[in-house]
């Protein structure tokens, strides 16, 4: 029933991703930051998605299922560190974690 | 069909173009909820509406409920936001944003490959991604339970409000 | 039996583990029984060796115990294997022996020193790398050993740590002997480069294929392997470290200084005799080299006051003896001395110990006097020791061991006359500084009243050691009495026989005679200057001239002096002046660079999650263009 | 299959024991008997390998022996952290869970032989250490580098996914025994998604191996997680990833690919010269040993990159050195800990020697083990590296990587100079009978590991034998 061909699908997985690393290099919010990989790990699992596609193979699916579980695994660890870094450092600025350095 | 998906793609772009670049986090947030959701409907012109409804329920749904129940917790208003224009300065998009467009060239020049690749095309069934689930990737699932089992305990431990200073 | 071998080395290593572990919370009863008991049982196990060797021998007279190949990568696979044959199985012996009894004297003699458990893990950590020295079948593992030696050495020269003088002393015996040491390393490389194997038996197997006699190699590896000899047996030119070595306890003196660890030299040119008689000139190096050495350090033996440095010379000049029989092919002589000699040193250091700690740490002999009758159990052995070292005819160990180089040296093929009337004139010298030293020492008015008195377990060892410094002898005579060969026939299951060359008028009895006569001469001028007429001594050093030459021989011919002046302060002008070098900056330029590189990689930890990222997304994002595009 | 199971019982069970009761000995006592029962199970399983365990996983003598390797190494990481744990207040039981459920995280990535049992494998492992890291959140520091974990490991999963979805759209399988398969079945497969994907990969693998420039995480991570948990990451996670990469790539035989070895060869020399650079006048002690441990990931690759089964039969062995010396160090670092800090700065080992000789002496002969030393464990372990490279001509890795030793001994001969320096006279000298206990376990711990790193150092041959079996049941290309 699709006939767009694979490059597009990878394309956006691609745009995706690379704005998914744009907002990761550029924001200071951390929760921001979640957000971001968020992003990015939503465009990899749209890239398997295109390939299994492609293969006509279930595979793809699956691990899109994978990357489902292991996002909400990383966010909610992640939010849980959100709200004791933000009660240790009163902000949010992932700049204010930078102590240890050199 | 074909046009479907390129709305869709467009509208997953723009609307990740916004959610990275709001101040406020709850419109970020919306705007990324956009965003999945065309992903979603991109997953269902490729033929994958199992993951297509996933896609919806568990990100646009659960996870990205968890974001707004946190930044709602953290209660981030107007000062957050002012905050936020502080520190988003015109300049700090430079460097990032020549990186994203290497990579996205890089994605653009493998993908200008003459060797045409096109779909399979044909629709998976929700019925032959969990046969293929629950046989040859069962372990895979068990590992997911424990990658969740990992994050709960870690989660937990973190997210506990009063570390146990009465303890011992 | 044989395979018990890999016990020698493991007691003590045990329990120097113990010792240096546990050490501090050990009770003052329990160190000893560690220290000395663990080479005790080395002892057995050698000495039960020692008798299946002589009772049923292994085929081929030797006997190697491979425990495990330590790595194995292109052809270079060191074993960590152990060897015995008839000279690593009486060296051991004596080894540890004699290390045993210095150990049960020192129970005592360090008692109330605050480093016993230390003390005890040193010592033990010592015999443990003799035996691996002694025993190791390959170089590599013989070099482990004779650094472990070398290692433990300076760190009981140093062993009373808060005296700047001793740590001075330490340090100069490790950098004396790494001289050697160099020379030796150098050596191994270019063995295993030549001949590509370290084991020993292999090695000796190459040599004889691959070289002819008097072939450059040879010549050059034996020359260096010398080296290490020198440095590590405080021979000429390398000698200077060993009298101020003396620095360390007496019971470190008697078991590293004199009876063992000094003799290592003495081993590894016994050992690899095959390669020194692939190099003729070599091994005449050796023999001048201690010829050269046994003179001269008798006569810097004459003139020092100090007991212990006076017996550091002798020893010196002892192993001179040993160099000159292994330069002459007279293998077993070598290792007979060898033998009498620890016990006789090891038995001189020891009463010397009972002395000086008598007479509250005075070490000067011309403050003591009349010793005899207060300590007499300490006069009769020293006694016993003291005519064993200077040659007591008939009766000692000392005479029938230095007798039979001395006789060897004539009647060797590669001997010769010049070289025996040196050794015979050391006898001269060994008799004159001997009972000088006991003459003054035991005879005449007391000077410093005596304070303590040595118990059993110091008393014991010394007693034990001097009946051997009698009897010991009696393993091998002359002809003319007795003519026993036991001793040199064990030798000669694991050395050649030494190839005889013209007599020349000379017969063993008449050498002997001409060592007796030096003997009597020495013991008559030790009389007449040091207890008929003590002022003619004095008046000997009083004219200018007589004052210079004892000066010069107390200082040990100036050969400190003149490293002073040849090596060390040239080094240091070169050093002061070369402080601008043009290659020096190459050096301080690439620290200056390394450190400019360290300032700079360092900016990248920023400590920033953002740059970090950036740093992971620009590597990845470039090698996706490396990929890509090359 | 069954140390997998037995693994992940023990997790649940130590979580249900905790639901139950908290009691922090206890929860130690069920991890170490859970941890030894699933070493033993190794022996057990033995004779059935090798086996494929659904497409996902390969159990083989090589999978069995990192198995017990991770195992061995959590283990002690698991009585470090018991001393180190009963110092600090708060609750202690979780870390525990999170141990087990890593533990299970390497097991996997250890025998995986597919994309989908690498990267849960790697996520399962990932997920806990963010929390470990992260365990004491009262302190800044463990807070901060969990956020840094969490934050960098995330992102180079999604570099990783996204790596793996290109191979498997050029490919179609995810198999490494496919993949094998159809790479050397023809070359009209175009390489276009083939080698980005894999350089993607290599960024994800990368990062978990901390080699240049996926690095700069490393010591912030290692300086703020506790003194146990630095451990854990810097061997078990480490090793696991390095078993992983050999058996990726020498089953696929990717590094063959000449870029894919170029952009190795630029990760190793990097790692090389920036890790022992970086270390040189580093005052941090945690910090030397994360940046030591860059540059000895990097002489492992040099290795890697010679091919074959010597080579991984070094690398291999390397590790096996490597983790009985940085499990040692960490641990000395892990039972001078107290509870309001890690004993982490240079000045916490002036004249330790003086106080603590005994404890002194391990640390002195672990250091020597990182510097290459001969009759220790890490000696051995560079020499067979050396040898691999030689073998197959890398001179300008195997000259990078002497010199580079050579710089490293500089940052090694610091802390050992600070070791034995004479203790400061400050007004502080009273330490006598103030000496707060060292933990029991902890010292069992490390004595039986200096008596390791002596024992492989003097006498490897059986190790070295395990090894070679191990690695002798891995196809290689």
């Amino acid at each position: 029933m699709a006939s767009v061909p694979m490059h597009q699908g990878l394309l956006l997985a691609g745009i995706l991703f690379a704005l998914g690393l744009t907002g990761l290099l550029v924001r200071r919010n951390v929760v921001f930051i979640l957000m971001s990989l968020e992003i990015m790990l939503n465009a990899a699992g749209l890239a398997f998605v295109v390939a299994g596609s492609r293969w006509g193979q279930p595979d793809g699916q699956i691990v899109f299922i994978f990357i489902l579980t292991m996002a909400a695994a990383e966010v909610s660890v992640g939010l849980a560190l959100v709200l004791q870094i933000y009660r240790r450092f009163k902000t949010l600025d992932v700049d204010a974690a930078s102590e240890m350095r050199g | 069909m074909d046009a479907v998906f390129y709305i869709a793609a467009i509208v997953a772009i723009v609307s990740t173009v916004l959610a990275i670049t709001r101040l406020n986090a709850v419109h970020a947030l919306l705007y990324l909820i956009v965003s999945l959701l065309s992903v979603a409907v991109v997953f269902y012109v490729m033929g994958a509406p199992f993951v297509a409804a996933l896609e919806v329920i568990v990100y646009a749904g659960a996870i990205m409920v968890l974001f707004v129940f946190v930044v709602m917790m953290l209660n981030l208003g107007k000062a957050a936001t002012e905050m936020e224009r502080q520190w988003q300065k015109p300049g700090m998009w430079a460097g990032p944003s020549i990186l994203a467009a290497i990579l996205i060239g890089e994605v653009a020049y493998l993908l200008s490959n003459p060797s045409t690749l096109a779909f399979g095309a044909a629709v998976v069934e929700p019925k032959l991604v969990a046969i293929q689930l629950f046989g040859p990737y069962l372990i895979g699932v068990e590992l997911a339970s424990m990658l969740l089992l990992g994050a709960l305990v870690g989660a937990y431990h973190l997210g506990r409000r009063t570390q146990g200073k009465t303890e011992k | 039996m044989f395979h018990l071998v890999w016990l020698i080395p493991a007691f003590p290593i045990a329990s120097f583990l113990v010792l240096a572990i546990f050490g501090t919370r050990l009770s003052k009863k329990a160190v000893p029984l560690f220290g000395v008991g663990s080479i005790a049982l080395s002892a057995v196990v050698s000495i039960l060796i020692m008798f299946r060797f002589l009772t049923s021998p292994p085929p081929g007279n030797h006997y190697t115990q491979i425990l495990w190949t330590w790595v194995d990568v292109g052809g270079f696979k060191p074993q960590i294997a152990f060897y015995l044959d008839a000279l690593s199985v009486l060296m051991t012996l004596v080894v540890t022996c004699v290390g045993f009894l210095i150990h049960l004297y020192s129970a005592e003699f360090m008692q109330e020193d605050e480093g016993y458990s230390r003390f005890f893990a040193y010592m033990n950590l010592f015999v443990a790398s003799m035996c691996t020295l002694l025993l190791g079948n390959n170089l590599l593992l013989l070099f482990l050993g004779w650094e472990g030696v070398g290692l433990c050495s300076y760190l009981l020269i140093g062993f009373w740590y808060r005296d700047p003088a001793n740590g001075l002393a330490a340090r100069k015996a490790f950098i004396v002997t790494r001289v050697g040491d160099t020379a030796m390393t150098m050596g191994l490389f270019l063995l295993f480069d030549k001949l590509g194997t370290l084991q020993i038996q292999d090695l000796m197997h190459q040599a004889l294929l691959h070289w002819a006699v008097g072939s450059p190699y040879a010549v050059a590896a034996a020359l260096l392997l010398l080296g290490g000899a020198v440095g590590k047996s405080a021979q000429l030119p390398l000698q200077t470290w060993l009298p101020d070595a003396m620095a360390g306890p007496t019971p470190t003196s008697a078991l590293i200084h004199a009876a063992t660890m000094v003799t290592a030299g003495v081993y590894l040119i016994a050992r690899t005799h095959i390669l020194f008689s692939l190099a003729p000139s070599a091994q005449f190096a050796v023999a001048v080299v201690g010829a050269a050495t046994l003179i001269l350090a008798g006569f810097s033996a004459l003139t020092q006051p100090d007991i212990k440095r006076i017996l550091a010379y002798s020893t010196i000049s002892q192993i001179g003896y040993m160099f000159l029989a292994l330069g002459v092919g007279a293998w077993s002589a070598a290792l007979f001395h060898f033998m009498t000699h620890a016990f006789f040193k090891a038995l001189l250091f020891l009463g010397a110990g009972v002395i000086i700690e008598s007479l509250h740490h005075e070490h000067n002999i011309f403050k003591m006097g009349g010793l005899r009758k207060e300590l007499p159990l300490a006069f009769w052995t020293f006694l016993a020791a003291g005519c064993s070292l200077a040659g007591l005819p008939l009766i000692t160990a000392g005479f029938y061991s230095k007798g039979l180089i001395i006789w060897d040296t004539w009647s060797s093929a590669q001997g010769s006359h010049v070289l025996w009337f040196a050794a015979v004139i050391g006898v001269l010298l060994t008799s004159l500084y001997t009972f000088r030293l006991i003459f003054v020492v035991f005879f005449g008015e007391v000077k410093t009243p005596v304070h303590k008195r040595p118990g059993l377990r110091m008393m014991v060892p010394c007693v034990i050691l001097a009946v051997l410094s009698v009897v010991g002898g009696f393993l091998d005579t002359p002809p003319f009495l007795g003519g026993v060969h036991s001793f040199t026939d064990f030798m000669h299951l694991a050395l050649p026989v030494m190839t005889e060359g013209p007599a020349g008028g000379m017969t063993e009895i008449l050498s002997e005679s001409f060592v007796t006569l030096a003997f009597l001469v020495g013991l008559y001028l030790a009389y007449f200057f040091y207890v008929q007429k003590r002022e003619y001594a004095e008046k000997l050093t009083a004219p200018a001239i007589g004052k210079a030459l004892h000066q010069f021989w107390l200082s040990d011919w100036g050969m400190d002096w003149l490293y002073e002046r040849v090596f060390v302060r040239p080094i240091i002008w070169i050093a002061r002046v070369d402080k601008q070098d043009f290659v020096d900056n190459i050096y301080s330029g690439m620290a200056l660079l390394t450190e400019f590189c360290y300032r700079g990689v360092r900016k990248t930890e920023t400590g920033r999650i953002r740059w970090y990222a950036a740093g992971i997304a620009a590597g990845s994002i470039i090698f996706v263009a490396i990929v890509l595009f090359l | 299959m069954l140390p997998l199971l037995i693994v992940t019982a023990a997790a649940v069970v130590v979580m249900l024991a905790i639901s139950i009761k908290r009691s922090h000995l206890l929860a130690v006592w069920l991890t170490l008997v859970g941890l030894a029962a699933a070493f033993f199970s190794l022996w057990i399983v033995a004779p059935l390998t090798p086996i494929q365990v659904t497409p996902l996983l390969i159990v083989d003598g090589y999978a069995l022996f990192y198995m017990g390797l991770i195992l061995a190494a959590t283990f002690v990481t698991v009585i470090l952290a018991y001393g180190y744990l009963e110092n600090q207040s708060g609750y202690r039981e979780e870390l525990y869970v999170l141990i087990l459920v890593a533990a299970l995280g390497s097991v996997v990535l250890v025998a995986s032989s597919h994309f989908v049992s690498f990267f849960l494998g790697l996520e399962v492992l990932s997920v806990a250490l963010y929390a470990m890291s992260a365990y004491l959140c009262a302190r800044k520091p463990p807070l901060e580098a969990g956020l840094k974990y969490l934050v960098l490991a995330a992102a180079s999963a999604a570099f990783l996914l996204f790596g793996m979805a290109l191979v498997y759209a050029q490919l179609g399988t995810m198999q490494f025994g496919q993949i094998a398969a159809m790479l050397s079945g023809g070359a009209c497969y175009s390489k276009a998604l083939l080698l980005p994907g894999i350089a993607l990969i290599i960024t994800g693998i990368g990062f978990k191996l901390a080699v240049v420039p996926f690095h700069m995480w490393t010591p912030d991570v290692y300086e703020g997680a506790p003194a146990p948990v630095t451990a854990f990451i810097a061997t078990v996670s480490k090793g696991a990833m390095v078993a992983l990469l050999l058996r990726y790539f020498y089953e696929t035989g990717m590094q063959h690919l000449g870029s894919v070895f170029l952009v190795f060869s630029i990760i190793a020399i990097a790692s090389m010269i920036a890790g022992n650079l970086l270390a040189l006048f580093q005052n941090n002690v945690k910090r030397i040993l994360a940046y030591s441990s860059i540059a000895h990931l990097g002489y492992v690759l040099v290795a890697f990159l010679a091919g074959g089964t010597r080579a991984a039969e070094a690398v291999t062995f390397y590790l096996v050195a490597y983790f009985i010396t940085t499990l040692g160090a960490f641990g000395v670092v892990s039972v001078l800990s107290n509870g309001e800090r890690d004993a982490d700065v240079l000045d916490d080992y002036r004249g330790l020697f003086w106080r603590r000789p005994v404890l002194a002496g391990i640390f002195t002969l672990m250091l020597l083990s990182l510097a290459g030393i001969p009759l220790t464990a890490g000696f051995v372990g560079k020499f067979f590296l050396v040898a691999a490279g030689a073998s197959s001509a890398l001179w300008g890795l195997i000259f990078t990587l002497i010199v580079t030793s050579v710089i490293g001994l500089f940052y090694y001969l610091r802390i050992l100079v600070a070791l034995y320096a004479p203790p400061a006279e400050t007004g502080e000298a009273a330490p006598a009978g103030g000496l707060p206990a060292l933990s029991r376990g902890g010292s069992y711990v490390l004595a039986a590991l200096s008596v390791l790193l002596v024992w492989v150092g003097v006498y490897p041959a059986p190790i070295l034998d395990a090894v070679q079996r191990a690695v002798s049941t891995l196809r290689l290309f």
